[in-house]
């Protein structure tokens, strides 16, 4: 474990506080994404918006002493945080990235073909879900944490199935879509009923699960380890149940706009076809 | 009355697919076996009832044989009932709502029996 | 290719039915006799608790108290709301789909009479050693056979076996809307009724097993000495209340959606308006159908279960409030810059928006522990609970009714003796339970056969009484009516009320194969758009043909019959008189009366499988003739 | 038409009519709308807390409701059909959010209160009774004394009482609307609870679980003392008193009770069964078996026949045939049982 | 729509070839969805109960239940579980042979695994006294392991029943949903034996 004997000073400005190295790449991304915007074509004002709360919520979730706060001091922390890169960056991120800006990557075969094999519906459901679930796994967990190349790797696994997951149900590429807005509706919901058990069993375990967050220096707490632990199973599933929520109410209320749609071409039809009323 | 061509394509296409489809199921079985032998002699053999937290222990061990019979079910349901074939959501929804419901009951009663 | 065509007629045509609108009805019927039977109990039990310290049955007026409001509850939820609730989901279900019949008629047909054994075998309980006298809700260890009598056994065979109808018919109308819609009828066109029906019927589907469960393990509690709820054997209690309540609460869910879908179909058809946010009403129905499963520890907040579980579960509680805030705004808009006629039918509609806000309101203050901790147990909550149940379900059931009398059965209801009936229903219901919230807050506990003078319950339990019998009354009114609409001729107009939906586009009563040709449907309130574009019906999704309908079968009665007889075969087991007889003892004793019931089930299942049905086809010139009828 | 406006203005006029009718019957001692303690106070408030949100949204949906039933119901030769609405986003979204932060609001005060009333007070901090529902009676024991009560609870004012609740036989419920909330009394469980009362007085406890034909029966007094008071009665009870000097006629009636199976259910003083309320402190009680006033009349009448008083209750449970007692008997025991004083305020 | 079938011409995947056939998939999935939950609140029972009980199989629960013959009731589901799947692929290729083959091995197999499971319990009454009336933990087993031997012997009647309608009425669209749905059946009681075995049998293991 690294030294606690770091105090709660040095957590407040310190490399480790504020993750300079993400901070580096949030600024990489957004340069990124500046120069689409201005050469490609213009992202919509609400892919704009739906960029900047994304970026935001990496700032706040990478590079703010939340991150540097979850890995030592609180369970409930990192919890938060990891709600907030895995359920609420990436779909603000897919959301803001316009459709036609893939089509550059797309060009090249390998990578379609890559993208298409990523994206299946049965490898995202499972993809994320089961390294979700794996991670939290005492063992697992504690081994991660301890090794920081280990954790640095499976986060970025998981921020990348993450992604994966969130793509099926958000669909940035309409062509591409693969499930039907029903069917979308399905594997949001079955999403959110995989993750129900991992955070089930964190928020009902009658002992402190984690090493990690056995022995803390007592000036970073602010709860018994217990409850701590418990409100991190509760953050996890609300954060979660409300953006799948959300986003299970948009797909749904897409749906409902199509369909109504629909009812007003056939409409349409009828009057334009018999004007006089009539039979077949 | 189908002509004999057609239906012979059919037949055909159909014997394709189907042998594409035994292999898979042969997989699953292949899986199911190994899943359970793997459950059974992890219990019978590895696990040691004595440790609390080491990876022999029961605390690894139990939630790990749960995963094993749940992969376990998943490809079976997946692959022996057809769920990956069309035509399938609503049969998908029935099993994932039925199975997230039991799952509830469990918790809540193993949990919150008042003893 | 039909075989020879067997229809029945009279008695046999009723007993051997098929078809779903005959079922409705003989579920209305049976509802309809059902309601009374509760209704003569509730009164009953309100005459009681007219005066303090009464015993208006003699020296065992406690014992016979209880059975009352053990059967009076049972009754009611089991024999009268849920079948009055399949009634109308059975009459027009199909007809708002625009198919021909629901997907399963044989089980269908079974589903009623199992429902309507199980409730005979739960009422003559009466009359065989006592009804079940530990509540509906029949809480272990007072369930058990060390604690009560053998009314239990008939709670709990009766139970079971309408149990098993309802699940299968609940899979019926699932795969029905789900397989049988008409051309162009996609999900988001369907109203919303089909969809309340569609959302209870996942309900019933999920929920029932659950009951099952709880009553197997009574039952071999009672029957076989398992020791499940037997504190001594390590048994524990509060699992029953678990698993009941895991049902339990999804009960009350599927009392309540289709009312909801009623009332969407009522205020818009008599507001002359299409219902006012059609998306977030289908994404509410579902949502309070889902989060229903998820709440049930809401009435076991006394049981001790920890701080923990009581949060999560109040908290999850709350939220349901938020899509039934929802609708209720929905229909309150759909009504805004409408045309609203008062009919009876309208009437029942707008009487159950006060009425259920308020008992949701009062079940909003009961999901909060700290007090609940009050409220739990008290009249309190069976005023909640009537508010939502009789203020929500039976007031939308009634409006139900009155809106599709002509569809099913050819007549109008009368209109003045339903305003009539409707407003001694509506001051007698406040009058009778408004009051029971403040009888609670003054420390009245439920299920209590009496209480004692000067403890300043006498005021409240006289004015409930009064009102328990201006709803008699009103009752009365109604049956009156009933009867003498069904002695006029069978002549109402097709869509008497200028209705939006695929029911009215056929004659009143529909035809025995529903549509002629199947209706295309081209957008959400299908009739409504055809006649906004001036075409007096449906245009036909294909050409005349003949028919093929399903063959009636007495079976389904006899299947039921086995196992009601097979009920009383488990019960009667050694603790009888009967058993003392030499033969009868015998075939009691070794459950050979039971393995008969069951056996006959069994055959009845063994035959159904071997025979296949070839049905019987309606030749085009019949379906002339009905044309010409209702021309 | 206006008949009907015209039945609803006294349909309005009836729900007030009851509401004050009923305000009339609360009664001091009984009700949760007059607490004597904290517990009940905190839970009155958080009552009328979430009476109020409700009377808003309750408020807004019958203006609503009553606007559009005036203003668009279908008048005499109104023809043509009003336009149809569609729906509207925004204020679906408004519906939604506003009830949102209305529970929230509500859930605040509710967590609080739902983890506070779970605490548990150790053996220094309060006084410990054990309470265990029988049908149709209740048990109190005293284990920091060391002796065993029934039927009535005796607590001092202005201390926690914490109590540890079970059943014997089927679910009860230990409810002292006055005072606090319930909890339920599980056989084979247990179960915590603490109340803590503020005023003197006598307050009424029910049953609040169907537990048998005499559970509307099953009532039960909290009677609070002056911490003095309790300590003196605590000190009595704890000394296990028999009555000494006894008139002849209840000198007979203890001759009986012991020798025709009273005692092998009921304790007197340090000996006797458990299967029956303790009666050491009998003649305190106001109620014979809590239901019916102490007098000589009703103890006999409930000794010649309990089950007419309190049907299915388990006094003479299993006995057969039913004791017969003489008159005189009866008076003799009368007279016995009620000499069995202890301390009464 | 109708139930007539044209001699020599068998649609593939004929059982949902008719409405009728769609039907009864359909039902038969959310039948399944709806033992989910039955199971699962005998499972919630089992596991409510179990630990604090007073009988034999808590005091000793590592020497109580015999492995191997749990291991070979999994291994003849299991199989059996395979050939039923074989049977129905055999179904759609129009093999007849091979659905009488693989059906008749699944009975035979569901047969013997009753045969294991009865012996079982005959021993545990008997030998250990671990009856039914014993103590809620064993009510609780009893019951769980017991519905799921019933829904075996009902699956295996059943099966042995279609394969007698089989010889009668040949594959037709109207025979094809019956064989599909028992097998579907069969399968579902395969998965729930997965659970029992790990969650009764192995997780028995300890107290
Ligand atoms: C039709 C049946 C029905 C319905 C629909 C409901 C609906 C609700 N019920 Fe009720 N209930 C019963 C039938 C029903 N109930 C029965 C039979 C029992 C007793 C069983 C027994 O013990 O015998 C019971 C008991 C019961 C209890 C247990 C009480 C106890 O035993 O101590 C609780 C506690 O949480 C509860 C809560 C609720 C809530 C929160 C709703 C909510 O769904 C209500 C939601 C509706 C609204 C809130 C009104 C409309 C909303 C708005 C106008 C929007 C704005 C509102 C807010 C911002 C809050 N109910
Ligand atoms: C669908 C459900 C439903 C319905 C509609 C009702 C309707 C009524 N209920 Fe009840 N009730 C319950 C479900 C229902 N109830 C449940 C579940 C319980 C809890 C049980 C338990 O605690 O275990 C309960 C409990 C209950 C109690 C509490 C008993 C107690 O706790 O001690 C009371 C007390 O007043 C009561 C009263 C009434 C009244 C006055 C009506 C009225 O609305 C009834 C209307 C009156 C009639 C319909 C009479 C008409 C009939 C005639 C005039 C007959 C004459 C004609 C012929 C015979 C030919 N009910
Ligand atoms: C088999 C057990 C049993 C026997 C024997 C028995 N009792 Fe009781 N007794 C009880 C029970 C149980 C109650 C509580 C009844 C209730 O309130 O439900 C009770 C209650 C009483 C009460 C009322 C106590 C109170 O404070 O309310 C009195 C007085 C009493 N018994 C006297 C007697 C006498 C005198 C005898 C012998 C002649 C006797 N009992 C024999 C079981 C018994
Ligand atoms: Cu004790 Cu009711
Ligand atoms: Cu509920």
């Amino acid at each position: 474990m690294t030294d606690h004997a770091m105090n709660a000073g040095q957590v407040w400005y310190g490399p480790q506080a504020w993750s300079y190295f993400s901070i580096v790449i949030g600024i990489v991304m957004i340069l990124i994404y500046r120069w689409f915007h201005v050469n490609a074509l213009n992202a919509t004002r609400k892919q704009l918006l739906a960029f900047t709360f994304s970026m935001t919520t990496y700032f706040f979730a990478m590079c703010s002493p939340l991150a540097y706060l979850g890995h030592m001091a609180s369970f409930s922390a990192h919890m938060f945080q990891q709600s907030l890169m895995y359920m609420v960056f990436p779909c603000l991120f897919l959301v803001g990235v316009p459709s036609n800006w893939y089509a550059h990557w797309m060009k090249i075969p390998s990578v379609d073909r890559l993208f298409r094999l990523m994206t299946r519906p049965l490898v995202t459901v499972l993809g994320f879900n089961a390294l979700f679930s794996f991670y939290h796994f005492p063992i697992v967990f504690d081994t991660a944490m301890s090794h920081p190349i280990l954790h640095t790797g499976y986060h970025l696994l998981l921020q990348v199935t993450s992604f994966q997951m969130w793509w099926s149900m958000l669909t940035p590429i309409p062509e591409q879509s693969r499930l039907s807005d029903l069917k979308k509706i399905a594997y949001i919901f079955g999403n959110g009923v995989i993750l129900t058990p991992a955070c089930a069993l964190i928020v009902f375990a009658d002992h402190v699960l984690y090493n990690t967050y056995s022995n803390i220096d007592p000036s970073l707490q602010w709860l018994s380890p217990m409850d701590d632990q418990q409100l991190g199973g509760v953050l996890m599933k609300i954060i979660q149940e409300l953006s799948y929520g959300i986003v299970l109410a948009t797909t749904f209320f897409a749906w409902h706009r199509v369909e109504r749609a629909k009812d007003k071409e056939e409409i349409a039809s009828i009057t334009m076809v018999f004007p006089n009323g009539g039979e077949a | 009355m189908a002509s004999h061509s057609n239906e012979s394509h059919a037949v055909d296409y159909k014997k394709a697919k189907s042998k594409h489809s035994a292999k898979l199921h042969y997989l699953t079985f292949s899986l199911s076996m190994i899943l359970t032998v793997i459950s059974f002699y992890i219990v019978g053999n590895i696990i040691d009832p004595a440790r609390e937290y080491a990876i022999t222990s029961w605390t690894f061990g139990l939630p790990f044989i749960t995963l094993l019979a749940i992969v376990q079910a998943l490809f079976q349901l997946i692959f022996w009932m057809h769920m990956n074939e069309k035509g399938h959501l609503f049969p998908a929804m029935g099993i994932a709502l039925g199975g997230f419901i039991a799952f509830t009951a469990v918790i809540a009663t193993v949990y919150w029996l008042g003893w | 290719m039909a075989g020879a065509v067997k229809r029945y007629s009279g008695l046999m045509d009723w007993l051997t039915t098929v078809d779903h609108k005959k079922i409705g009805i003989l579920y209305l019927i049976s509802a309809g006799i059902f309601f009374l039977f509760g209704g003569v109990e509730a009164l009953l039990i309100r005459l009681q608790l007219f005066f303090p310290e009464q015993n208006l049955f003699g020296e065992n007026t406690a014992e016979i108290f209880n059975q009352l409001i053990t059967m009076h509850g049972t009754t009611m939820i089991f024999f009268a709301a849920m079948p009055l609730i399949f009634a109308l989901m059975n009459a027009i279900v199909p007809l708002q789909i625009g198919a021909r019949d629901v997907a399963f008629p044989y089980v269908n047909a079974l589903s009623f009479w199992l429902f309507l054994f199980g409730g005979v075998l739960l009422n003559t309980s009466y009359l065989l050693g006592g009804a079940p006298d530990a509540g509906w809700t029949a809480y272990a260890a007072l369930s058990t056979k060390a604690y009560s009598g053998s009314g239990v056994d008939f709670y709990v065979l009766g139970l079971q076996i309408a149990g098993l109808g309802t699940l299968i018919g609940g899979i019926n109308f699932l795969v029905t809307i789900i397989n049988m819609r008409a051309p162009g009828m996609t999900f988001m066109r369907m109203p919303l009724f089909t969809w309340a029906s569609f959302v209870t019927s996942a309900l019933v589907l999920f929920a029932f097993p659950a009951i099952t469960v709880a009553l197997v393990l009574l039952m071999f509690d009672r029957l076989f000495n398992a020791q499940f709820f037997e504190v001594a054997g390590g048994g524990n209690v509060v699992l029953w209340e678990h698993i009941f309540w895991i049902f339990g609460h999804p009960e009350v869910y599927i009392l309540i959606l289709p009312a909801f879908g009623i009332i969407s179909e009522v205020l818009s058809t008599f507001s002359h308006k299409r219902l006012f946010g059609y998306g977030t009403m289908v994404f509410a129905t579902a949502l309070i159908g889902f989060l229903g499963f998820m709440v049930w520890v809401h009435h076991m907040f006394t049981v001790g279960l920890g701080p923990i579980a009581n949060a999560i579960f109040a908290i999850a509680t709350m939220l349901i409030a938020v899509p039934t805030g929802i609708k209720i705004f929905n229909w309150l808009l759909t009504m805004w810059g409408g045309h609203i006629r008062f009919t009876a039918a309208s009437l029942y509609a707008i009487g159950f928006i006060p009425t259920f806000v308020i008992g949701g309101m009062t079940g909003i203050m009961l999901t909060l522990p700290p007090a609940d901790f009050q409220f739990q147990d008290s009249y309190f909550v069976v005023a909640h609970f009537h508010y939502t149940i009789v203020g929500g379900l039976i007031f939308g059931m009634f409006s139900g009714m009155y809106y599709w009398w002509p569809k099913m059965f050819g007549r109008m209801l009368n209109e003045t003796m339903g305003k009539i009936s409707f407003w001694f229903f509506f001051v007698g219901f406040h009058m009778t339970f408004f009051i029971q919230h403040w009888l609670g807050l003054d420390g009245m506990p439920r299920r209590v056969y009496t209480y004692l003078a000067g403890q300043g319950f006498e005021k409240g339990n006289f004015i409930s009484t009064i009102g328990a019998m201006l709803m008699g009354v009103s009752i009365i009114v109604m049956m009156i009516n009933i009867i003498v609409t069904q002695m006029k001729k069978a002549d109402a107009p097709a869509d008497p009320w200028d209705g939006r939906t695929l029911e009215w586009a056929i004659s009143s009563p529909a035809p025995e194969y529903n549509f002629a040709q199947l209706p295309r449907v081209r957008g959400l309130d299908a009739l409504w758009i055809e006649k906004m574009a001036g075409n007096k019906g449906m245009i036909p999704a294909e050409p005349l043909a003949e028919i093929h309908m399903p063959s009636p079968s007495i079976m389904p009665f006899v299947k039921a019959l086995g196992l009601f007889i097979a009920g009383y075969g488990f019960m009667f087991n050694g603790n009888t008189k009967a058993t003392s007889l030499p033969v009868v003892g015998f075939v009691f004793e070794h459950y050979i009366l039971a393995a008969a019931g069951v056996a006959v089930f069994l055959f009845g299942m063994f035959l159904r499988s071997v025979y296949d049905d070839q049905g019987f086809h309606i030749p085009i010139e019949e379906i002339h003739v009905d044309q010409e009828e209702n021309a | 038409m206006f008949k009907k406006w015209r039945s609803r203005w006294r349909l309005g006029a009836l729900l007030p009519l009851m509401i004050w009718l009923m305000t009339g019957c609360s009664q001091e001692n009984l009700s949760t709308l007059i607490p004597a303690g904290p517990v009940a106070r905190e839970q009155l408030w958080l009552m009328k807390f979430s009476l109020g949100v409700m009377l808003i949204v309750f408020v807004v949906v019958i203006a609503v409701f009553f606007y559009v039933l005036v203003k668009y119901r279908k008048r005499k030769g109104q023809t043509g059909i009003p336009e149809q609405v569609e729906g509207n986003h925004t204020l679906e979204i408004i519906w939604t959010v506003i009830p949102f932060i209305m529970l929230f609001v509500l859930a605040i005060p509710t967590i609080m209160y739902t983890f506070k009333f779970e605490k548990v007070y150790s053996a220094s901090e309060a006084i410990q009774v054990k309470v265990t529902g029988h049908q149709f009676w209740w048990e109190f024991e005293y284990p920091q004394y060391g002796f065993t009560t029934g039927q009535d609870l005796y607590i001092p004012k202005g201390k926690q009482i914490q109590f540890e609740l079970t059943s014997k036989d089927v679910i009860h419920s230990f409810w002292v609307p006055a005072i606090g909330g319930k909890r339920d009394n599980n056989p084979g469980l247990i179960n915590k609870m603490t109340l803590l009362a503020e005023k003197e007085g006598v307050f009424k406890g029910k049953c609040a679980e169907l537990c048998g034909p005499s559970h509307a029966l099953m009532d039960f007094k909290v009677i609070v003392l002056d911490e003095n008071d309790f300590n003196t009665w605590s000190q009595k009870m704890r000394a296990k008193p028999e009555p000494m000097d006894l008139s002849p006629l209840a000198a007979k009636g203890k001759e009986l009770f012991t020798k025709n199976s009273c005692i092998s259910c009921h304790a007197v003083g340090g000996n006797g069964g458990v299967l029956g309320p303790n009666l050491t402190n009998f003649a305190d009680r106001e109620m014979v078996a809590s239901i019916r006033k102490n007098t000589t009349e009703n103890v006999k009448a409930w000794i010649k026949d309990p089950n007419s008083i309190k049907p299915g209750n388990t006094m003479f449970k299993g006995y057969s045939p039913y004791p017969n007692f003489s008159d005189d008997d009866l008076d003799a025991l009368a007279a016995y049982l009620e000499s069995l004083h202890v301390y009464k305020k | 729509m109708s139930a007539h079938s044209h001699p020599g011409v068998l649609p593939p995947h004929p059982e949902s070839a008719t409405l009728e056939g769609r039907n009864k998939l359909m039902g038969f999935w959310l039948f399944l969805g709806g033992e989910s939950v039955l199971f699962g609140c005998l499972f919630a029972t089992f596991l409510g109960l179990r630990g604090h009980s007073d009988d034999l199989l808590a005091k000793n629960p590592a020497e109580f239940f015999d492995l191997t013959t749990v291991a070979w009731s999994t291994v003849i589901l299991l199989v059996s579980s395979l050939t039923s799947v074989l049977a129905i692929l055999g179904m759609h290729k129009r093999n007849t042979k091979q659905i009488y083959l693989w059906f008749t091995v699944t009975v035979l197999l569901g047969l013997s695994f009753l045969g294991l499971e009865i012996m079982e319990f005959s021993n545990y009454t008997n030998h250990d006294s671990f009856h039914f009336t014993q103590t809620a933990y064993a009510s609780s087993f009893y019951t769980l392991v017991g519905f799921h031997g019933a829904h075996v012997l009902f699956g295996t009647l059943w099966i042995s029943l279609l394969l007698l309608q089989l010889t009668r009425k040949g594959l037709t669209v109207v025979t094809a949903p019956k064989l599909y749905v028992a097998a579907l059946y069969w399968h579902f009681v395969d998965l729930v034996w997965v659970f029992i075995f790990t969650v009764v049998y192995l997780m028995g293991k300890v107290a």
